[in-house]
């Protein structure tokens, strides 16, 4: 692990309009690594599926609060951490499966896919009835780079 | 109004403008399903040429359409994606159920 | 006061680089008010100004804590509190006044002026030695208004 | 860059880009008085034009600068402020210091 250059935490209610906001205050502290728009852009997907995930899944038909937590490390890398106090997943194999979803109707089951393929690391924490903690990695090659 | 419509015979384009996640989904599908279920036509194009973001609620919304527009024969068809919203769709699969088509003309 | 509707809470270090991110984050909340292009800059500006103060004065050298709070009331009122655990304030109405400043050089003293005639509202509380905490409240007429 | 310097005999022209807080004054007071020093000019004019945010450090920046010309015997003008950035300039009073003007020409 490398050394942490700056960090942010932020509480959201479990409100869908909270969605937007989680993910723009990401992106202006990733904005911080001078980002791609690809990467900037990635970053956000990720972090709306995850957050999107608190609200549809973790805290259902309750307000719970949504813990955000935005590291920036030595080699450009960003790691950012949502935190539930919600129902927690039983099998947390099973939910990383594309398609797998307990939702039917509007839910494609491609939340945690779509996280795998636009970061670089999602890790899942879980206990059932306790909460939930996924963790997104990403290393920023930028726009420096090509200067 | 985050989706403009515009119909023709047998046909709805539906373009979204904004973004799209599980918060604005309800009421871009509310938007198109009405349209659908009035005019009830063979081929449903979604737009996404104006679209500024977009998670895997899209996908959700594109496959909703799709079930729709199986029961009344119809079908769907993915316009003009950014290429972030690509990304996402290579992901999905979502080209197995709806062709997937550039038009010429930037829609407005 | 009235009902809260949605509130978030940031915590961020006191680096100048966070200047940037605590105003744009607290713009993309406020942006759920549907807030003029305008009433969005007077936000961001009035929040520059606390937060540089947090970096600038109450900390100044050391790398310190800042607490963000922003809710949403009722009636299209956001309310922001910019919290430091710092130095404090020895004479607040003092503080208060246009072109004061404790640091020479390039600091204006006009921080609190630009607060206050771009926010509805600014209260100070303040204990030397134990920090300082700014609140800022503004009505937002939005752009509904005028459709 | 956030300055781009333009330079004529006496006359030194900065232009600003980006955002001004305090964070990012200190490099462009660097670049203003680099140019300053060097070519002592009898008037610096700051353009405003290319600033999308400024808070109270942009007024400590004109007061820097205003004071380091009168030590040389020279006169700052503020161009083309934004409508937000003339709210701010308006509470500080700086028009008693420096002319605030707006060229016809959109600056670049
Ligand atoms: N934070 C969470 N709390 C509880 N369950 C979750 C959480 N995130 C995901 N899940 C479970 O994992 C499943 C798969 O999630 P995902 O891949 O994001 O697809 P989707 O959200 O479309 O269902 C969900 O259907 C849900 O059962
Ligand atoms: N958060 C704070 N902690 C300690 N002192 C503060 C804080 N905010 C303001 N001050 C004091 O109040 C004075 C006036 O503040 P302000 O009007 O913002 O002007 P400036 O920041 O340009 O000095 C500062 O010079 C400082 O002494």
């Amino acid at each position: 692990m490398s050394v942490l250059i700056n960090e942010t935490r932020m509480t959201v209610e479990s409100r869908s309009i909270n969605e937007g906001f989680s993910r723009v205050a990401v992106a202006a502290f990733a904005a911080q690594l001078d980002p791609t728009v690809e990467e900037l852009s990635d970053i956000k997907t990720a972090v709306s599926e995850a957050v999107t995930n608190c609200i549809v899944h973790a805290y259902e038909k309750q307000v719970g609060k949504i813990y955000i937590t935005v590291g920036i490390y030595e080699n450009q890398t960003i790691r950012i951490k949502i935190r539930d106090r919600g129902c927690g997943i039983e099998n947390v194999r099973q939910a990383r499966e594309p398609l797998y979803t307990t939702k039917g109707g509007e839910r494609s089951g491609l939340g945690f896919a779509v996280m795998e393929s636009f970061m670089d690391k999602v890790t899942i924490r879980s206990n059932v009835g306790k909460g939930t903690t996924v963790t997104l990695t990403k290393q920023i090659c930028g726009r420096c780079k090509n200067d | 109004m985050p989706v403009s419509i515009r119909n023709s015979q047998d046909e709805v384009t539906a373009i979204i403008e904004g973004e799209i996640d599980h918060h604005t989904a309800t009421e871009i599908r509310k938007c198109i399903d009405e349209s659908v279920e009035r005019i009830r036509p063979k081929l449903l194009k979604i737009d996404f040429s104006q679209v500024s973001f977009m998670d895997s609620s899209g996908i959700g919304l594109i496959m909703g359409r799709y079930n729709t527009m199986k029961i009344i024969g119809g079908k769907v068809e993915v316009q003009n994606p950014t290429p972030a919203i690509e990304k996402i769709l290579k992901i999905s699969g979502i080209q197995k159920l709806a062709k997937i088509t550039k038009t010429q003309e930037v829609s407005k």
